[in-house]
């Protein structure tokens, strides 16, 4: 019941992040819509490896086999990665988006090119 | 050490020495990033002879397939590899001429060809979603740091549609993770059932975003602005090997997983069902958008689109000779557009023109490039002589014989064909029309000889289709029994080679 | 082109609402099958990792150590570390490499910026700067150095020293030169690349661990990962400081 | 010994060495194509009697195979002999003033046409389809403006042909299992009525391939533009060897298919379909005929004229009689030369003299007599009247029609036959007689070279008429071999349904009854030659006028009630309206469509349209 819980709150940052980036005209809203959706998926990929009373996946001297109850690491690890990939992104992004600024004179995509 | 990670280890150590040398010398970014694909190349012909031989699976930390990451070297992914190296390679040697790129550019580049092999080797999906970033990242900066002024425009459209389709596959690989336990694509293809719904759900947001980089219908509107925002020899890589790369991710992910002996199902043959859809409107909107454009590098980029179609057809028929004429059509189009890409910055830098339609009679004074050019165009709608026409014929053949849904999409590709050629000969006779440009005939001399040995590609297996035929057996063979091949080799062999 | 907000945002509104839709109707159906969540953490390769018995399965017995022992596992205590440096490392490469393509893209795309800030900070703020910036220091470099251990590693650990940098700024508006960043981002690059072949070469793999793993919960425990976990950290840290010198401007 | 491929290849060898290593010696490019034709004339002389060579090759999945059938060297032997002299006569044409960069291409486009004739496979047919169709797009279209446009209409039309013959290869290799494509044709008429509707899409496919290649139908406007904007001596290959691939492949398919097991609705004991093709090939004899009427341009005249032929040949074929077919082929030869030869009378003249447009030539044949005899046997030949060639064959066709009693079909016939003196006349007349203008009053005769050509080509005109066994000899064989009938004809008579005509007897009676006008012309009164602007003016000198001699041409304008009258009609139902309304709307659909979702929000909005409308696919698939 709480995955689902964690789940439906990433997914709804997800849908958050969708209306987002689908109403806003100004590039940094769009792109803020952007990491919102991504903070949301991330939510959603750690949601997927809890288990109810698990613990961090830290291995500590009581460990054994038949008392272990962790929450999934893996899914953790995953996450990390997206991160740094969204920050990568989003640096990205916002250098494209001054640059923008720069031949344009504003941060509003118009819909105008291409 | 016979080890086929090297053929990734060589543009990396590329990558990481870039920076350091070019402190000391300017051109140093260049130099070593060619001298990567290169050895990449070398190296992958090395393998070759004995990949043929049999499929090896190279496994990365020592720890097995499920738990590790593996890559697979097959005749079917080393070969692409092949090309993919030999695309950037010679993408550079044409760029040779151009001169003042900096460093960066070069690293980012390399990064883009790497992502790309990476894509083409990598047997887990989490794995693939991580080349696709770099991949992705590197082709923002280098789109944006083509000389258009609309550049950073095209490449942020680009980039919010690339951001949100690899996060849906974010989505989608943690679904199939839940719902299995997995990652690697070898195990989840003997896996139990999945929920049909689901199962089609999991594989589409895995799609997505391979089907933004090959173009297909959808998600196609991304392609006039970052084309004309990238410089020509970015633009003939996004056309050449990224869109070579997600062609080959989707064959491996379709064939392998999608595919209804898979635990995925009766989604698979949707899935299948969908490509063969999309990709038949992708010809239609492609190449009807190609049709209309004026600008030399959109017009090429929406042909890229077409082309990718067609190749979508073909991976959703997933017949024997549809997926030969898709290995053949890859071949084809990358080599094709790469020369139609190289003669189109020709032209622009010596004209100073962005529009094919300005440049009347500027092939009186190169007769050379403007006749590659006719030939490339040639090759790429499917003329005889070419690969691209055998490439087109067994699609065609394998959806005649298919039937059914089969041949709305045979139809397309028809149709397409039409405006692909109409246009393509329109702009190939505009070259030589004749026309009161005057322009003082220069020499490139690094335009020449890779523009003649494209041509050469192009021609080679259209005259004798038979010196791709090794390959392209042993490819479909090999993509068409995923369980007895890739999958068995993968789970079996442990940590060989 | 004149836009019409409102529909714009009622288009959306349905968009999203239909997505939510298609979504909820695909989690409940129920049809036969596996579905979201049916793996428990048994069936998944995680539980694999947590018992350190990962390997190949064909040969469980081969790989399996038990907890402690020096052997073929890295001996991590905190199994994400294991993971993300260890079972999957490729992916962190890979990760590295996005963060060094945004750097290099930051770096391409911004090259021929220039900003003059006239400004002095306050004498407030240029007496605290020099403790933070210790402070981050050396908190980032516990969060490397104890990445195997609890939670954290090169990346958190890097961010925060990149932190440092920030805040320097914010006081003393040095900048080093591009070139400094530039050269340890590669070194750092090349350490992990070198650590790899070294696998390579040593156990046949590439990224494989071939160094004694050490005691279970010890500092000097879990092989390579301390060594690479601090490369990570120093190409972070410079990556990150790089991206914020070129977001602040050449002087 | 692999002649065929030997021949082809060579053409292409030749085409591709001359276009790479001799751009800048054109003259020498001519002469390697003329070399070239001999060489293929040769070939086709030394492949008479080995009727069972067949040459293949493996190429992957496909088997290349070339046959030396019967039939397809008679056509392919015609073709060779009038390229050779289309060849002698571009020789001398082009010279440093008219020399166009065609050559190397248009030597390709001779192996284009051998592979053409002698494929005895589909792939193989296709390959040398393709060819031919961008080689002669790139010699129609030459570089110029103008031409271009013709050209791209051209390959527009070529490159539908193109695609629906690649489908109904494919259909037809689905429902068949063979390549070959007499065994596949074969084999298709084996399935009559089990599978009609399959049957019909082939037809109906193959149909559209050959109509656009030979101007049947709606496809009638490509020859008015790309005969009339081609370099002048490509235009005779183009109207008389070119526009023939179509009626080959209706001979190879269509014709047989209907011939074989069929067992579907008939209409005066012609099958239904074949009855359409016949009203089709009837309209469009008639409108050629109505069209080329009202041109004033000497080349889109003819160029219609050649679509009223092909109307006429269509016709004979839709007969499904053998002596239909007989007829048709041999109109088709007939054809072949007589607007080969006016086609290159009509280059002669534009060498000299530059002009295309009627009315502002004329009394052309006082300076050009050779040019102005060849243009005069050939629309001789071309309106049917003995002693020509052109008479017998229309002669067949007429019977033909008249022996399977399809009166409707034999009136717009010979509305059209009839026609053809209209325009035929007064090209001749516009063109070779009447005034001199003045600006042509010291133009020189054709040159050699391309005189000898059009006397040639005249004397062949002549000879057929007089003893038609001459052709119809080897078309009864081809046919025989083709068909397993054949017709009875001797050598100097034809034997027709109704009546038998013994040609040389016809052709001494016009040839005396020419004597007798011949002396009464020299016995006559002398003329007075009258300048063309020496005319009524009620006192007033035309030069006030701003009045030229160009205004007097009694071609100018000529039919201008007649174009009043068709003009609208025409607009409404053109064909090329149509088109050019397809392409324009295709553009507008192209750019216009999801456009307010494409610029929404970059992209964004498509996207998650598309992301949503997928997965509602899997939940409801």
């Amino acid at each position: 019941m709480e995955t689902i819980l964690f789940a439906l709150s990433g997914l709804s940052l997800v849908m958050v992040g969708i209306f987002g980036i689908l109403t806003k005209k100004n590039i940094i809203k769009i792109l803020l819509g952007l990491n919102l959706m991504e903070t949301g998926i991330n939510l959603f990929v750690v949601a997927m490896g809890f288990f109810k009373g698990g613990k961090t996946p830290i291995i500590t001297e009581s460990f054994t086999a038949s008392t272990m109850h962790f929450v999934d690491p893996l899914p953790h690890a995953l996450v990390l990665t997206s991160i740094v990939i969204g920050l990568g992104t989003t640096a990205l992004a916002l250098t494209l988006t001054l640059n923008y600024f720069r031949e344009h004179k504003h941060i509003e995509f118009r819909g105008d090119n291409a | 050490m016979n080890n086929a990670l090297l053929l990734l280890a060589f543009p990396l150590t590329a990558v990481f020495l870039i920076p350091v040398g070019t402190v000391f010398y300017k051109g140093f970014g260049r130099f070593l990033s060619m001298l990567s694909y290169l050895a990449g190349i070398v190296y992958g012909i090395y393998l070759f002879p004995s990949i043929l031989a049999g499929s090896k699976t190279v496994i990365v930390g020592n720890w097995a397939p499920p738990f590790g990451i593996n890559l697979f070297i097959s005749p079917f992914s080393l070969g692409l590899v092949i090309l993919i190296f030999s695309a950037a390679f010679i993408i550079m040697v044409t760029d040779l001429q151009n001169k003042g790129k900096s460093g960066q550019y070069y690293l980012l580049y390399t990064l883009f060809v790497m992502a790309s092999a990476g894509m083409v080797l990598t047997g887990d999906i989490f794995n693939l979603f991580v080349f696709l970033e770099i991949g992705g990242i590197a082709s923002f900066a280098l789109i944006a740091a083509g000389a258009s002024p609309m550049g950073s425009a095209g490449s942020l459209r680009y980039l919010i549609q690339a951001q949100i389709t690899s996060l849906s596959m974010l989505a989608g690989i943690i679904l199939i993770y839940s719902a299995s336990g997995v990652l690697n694509i070898a195990v989840l293809a003997q896996f139990k059932t999945f929920n049909p719904a689901f199962a089609f759900l999991a594989l589409a947001l895995l799609l997505f975003p391979f089907m933004l980089e090959s173009k297909l219908f959808p998600l196609h509107t991304w392609v006039g602005g970052a084309y004309l925002g990238a410089d020509h020899p970015f633009a003939a890589s996004m056309s050449g090997i990224a869109a070579t790369a997600a062609g080959a991710v989707m064959l491996r992910i379709v064939l392998t997983l999608a595919n209804p002996q898979s635990g995925f199902g009766t989604a698979g043959k949707s899935i299948q069902t969908m490509l063969i859809i999309l990709g038949g409107i992708t010809v239609l909107i492609g190449e009807g958008a190609a049709f209309t454009e004026k600008n030399f590098k959109k017009t090429l980029g929406y042909s890229s689109a077409g082309q990718m179609g067609i190749i979508a057809v073909g991976i959703g028929l997933a017949t024997k000779d549809a997926l030969a004429g898709v290995l053949f059509l890859i071949l084809n189009h990358t080599a094709a557009k790469i020369l139609l890409f190289s003669v189109a910055g020709l032209f622009s830098k010596v004209s100073g023109k962005e529009k094919w339609a300005d440049m009347k009679g500027i092939g009186r004074i190169y007769p050379l490039p403007a006749a590659l050019f006719a030939a490339g165009a040639m090759a790429l709608f499917g003329i005889p002589m070419f690969s691209g026409f055998w490439g087109k014929l067994y699609v065609l053949k394998s959806a005649f014989a298919l039937g059914g849904l089969a041949y709305a999409g045979a139809g397309a590709i028809l149709l397409g064909t039409i405006f692909e050629g109409i246009y393509f000969m329109k702009i190939s006779h505009t070259f030589f029309e004749k026309s009161d440009i005057s322009l003082e005939r220069k020499h490139y001399p690094f335009f020449g000889i890779p523009a003649l040995f494209l041509a050469a590609v192009l021609l080679a297996p259209g005259l004798f289709p038979s010196i791709l035929g090794p390959w392209v057996q042993a490819s479909v063979k090999e993509l068409l029994n995923p369980i007895s091949g890739y999958v068995h080799i993968i789970l079996t062999s442990g940590g060989a080679m | 082109m004149r836009r019409n907000e409102s529909l714009i945002h009622i288009a959306a509104f349905l968009l999203v609402i239909g997505l939510s839709a298609v979504l909820y109707a695909v989690f409940t159906d129920t049809r036969p099958g596996l579905k979201a969540l049916d793996a428990s953490l048994k069936e998944r390769v995680s539980y694999h990792y947590l018992l350190k018995t990962a390997g190949n399965p064909a040969q469980p017995a081969e790989r399996k150590v038990t907890v402690g022992k020096s052997g073929y596992e890295d001996g991590s205590a905190n199994i994400v570390t294991a993971i993300v440096v260890d079972y999957r490392a490729l992916d962190t490469l890979g990760e590295v490499l996005v963060l060094f393509a945004a750097s290099a893209g930051v770096g391409l795309l911004m090259s021929k910026r220039k900003r003059k800030i006239e400004t002095e900070a306050s004498p407030i703020v240029t007496t605290a700067v020099p403790m933070i910036m210790l402070f981050a220091v050396v908190v980032g470099l516990y969060i490397i150095f104890h990445g195997h251990l609890s939670p954290g590693g090169g990346f958190p650990g890097g961010a925060i020293i990149a932190s440092a940098y920030m805040i320097q700024f914010l006081a003393f508006r040095k900048k080093f030169s591009g070139n400094l960043f530039k050269i340890l981002e590669s070194l750092a690059g090349l350490g992990i690349l070198g650590m790899g072949l070294a696998g390579l070469y040593t156990e046949g793999s590439f990224l494989a661990n071939f160094l004694p793993t050490g005691e279970l919960g010890a500092v000097f425990s879990a092989a390579g990962i301390m060594i690479l976990y601090a490369l990570i950290g120093i190409k972070v840290a410079s990556e990150l400081s790089s991206i914020i010198g070129h977001f602040i401007g050449e002087k | 010994m692999n002649l065929i491929s030997t021949g082809i290849l060579t053409c292409f060898t030749a085409g591709l060495f001359s276009l790479i290593f001799l751009q800048r010696v054109k003259k020498l490019q001519w002469i390697i194509f003329f070399i070239t034709a001999l060489f293929m004339a040769a070939v086709a002389y030394r492949l008479y009697g080995s009727w069972q060579l067949t040459e293949s090759y493996q190429t992957g999945i496909f088997l290349l195979t070339f046959h030396n059938g019967y039939f397809g060297w008679i056509f392919f032997g015609m073709t060779s002999i009038v390229t050779l002299l289309i060849a002698l006569f571009s020789l001398s044409y082009n010279d440093k003033k008219h020399a166009t960069a065609i050559a190397p291409l248009w030597t390709m486009l001779l192996g284009a046409n051998a592979g053409i004739f002698f494929a005895a496979d589909w792939i193989t047919f296709i390959i040398a389809w393709e060819i031919m169709g961008w080689t002669s797009f790139f010699i129609i279209a030459h570089g110029k403006p103008k031409s271009f446009k013709a050209g791209i209409y051209y390959y527009s039309l070529s490159m539908i042909g193109a695609v629906t013959l690649l489908a109904a290869v494919f259909i037809l290799y689905t429902a068949t299992g063979t390549m070959n494509i007499s065994d596949s044709i074969k084999a298709l008429s084996g399935l009559w009525g089990n599978r009609d509707g399959m049957i019909y899409t082939v037809v109906t496919l193959f149909a559209v391939t050959f109509f656009a290649k030979a101007a049947i139908g709606p496809f009638y406007m490509w020859p008015a533009k790309a005969h009339a904007e081609a370099p002048d001596d490509f235009s005779s290959f183009l109207s008389g060897i070119m526009i023939k691939y179509g009626i080959f492949g209706l001979l190879i398919t269509i014709v047989p298919l209907f011939r074989m097991n069929y067992s579907g609705p008939v209409v005066w004991n012609i099958p239904l379909a074949l009855y359409l093709m016949g009203w089709i090939g009837a309209l469009t004899a008639v409108s050629g005929t109505l069209l080329a009427v009202r041109e004033n341009d000497m080349k889109r005249l003819m160029a219609f004229s050649t679509v009223s032929n092909i109307g006429f040949i269509t016709l004979a074929l839709s007969v499904n009689t053998v002596f239909g077919i007989v007829a048709a082929v041999y109109h088709t030869f007939n054809h072949m030369v007589f607007k080969g030869t006016i086609f290159l009378s009509m280059a002669s003249v534009k060498f000299r003299t530059g002009e295309r447009d009627m009315h502002k030539l004329g009394g052309i044949g006082y300076r050009m007599p050779i040019a102005f005899f060849a243009f005069l046997i050939g629309i001789i030949s071309a309106a049917g009247i003995p002693p020509m060639a052109g008479f017998s064959s229309k002669w067949m066709i007429f019977q033909s029609l008249f022996g399977e009693k399809l009166l409707f079909l034999a009136i717009p016939a010979f509305l059209a036959s009839t026609g053809a003196f209209l325009y035929l006349y007064r090209g001749l007349h516009s063109i070779y007689l009447g005034q001199l203008s003045p600006r042509f009053s010291s133009i020189k005769p054709a040159p050699p070279l391309q005189s000898i050509t059009m006397i040639l080509m005249m004397l062949s005109i002549f000879v057929v008429g007089a003893f038609p066994g001459i052709f119809l000899t080897p078309i009864r064989g081809a046919i025989a071999a083709f068909t397993g009938e054949t017709i009875s004809a001797g050598f100097t008579t034809i034997s027709g349904v109704t009546a038998n005509v013994n040609l040389f007897m016809v052709s001494l009676t016009f040839i005396g009854s020419f004597l007798l006008v011949l002396f009464l012309y020299v016995v006559g009164k002398k003329r007075r030659h009258v300048e063309p602007l020496d005319s009524y003016m009620s006192g007033e000198y035309p030069e006030d006028w701003n009045m030229i001699p160009e205004q007097y041409h009694y071609a100018f304008r000529f039919y201008e009630p007649f174009e009043k009258m068709i003009n609208p009609t025409l607009e409404r139902y053109s064909f090329e309206n149509w088109f050019e309304n397809f392409i324009y709307n295709t553009k507008r659909f192209s750019t216009s469509l999801g456009r307010w979702l494409y610029r929404q929000q970059l992209g964004a909005f498509i996207v998650i349209t598309a992301l949503t409308l997928i997965i509602l696919t899997g939940v409801v698939w």
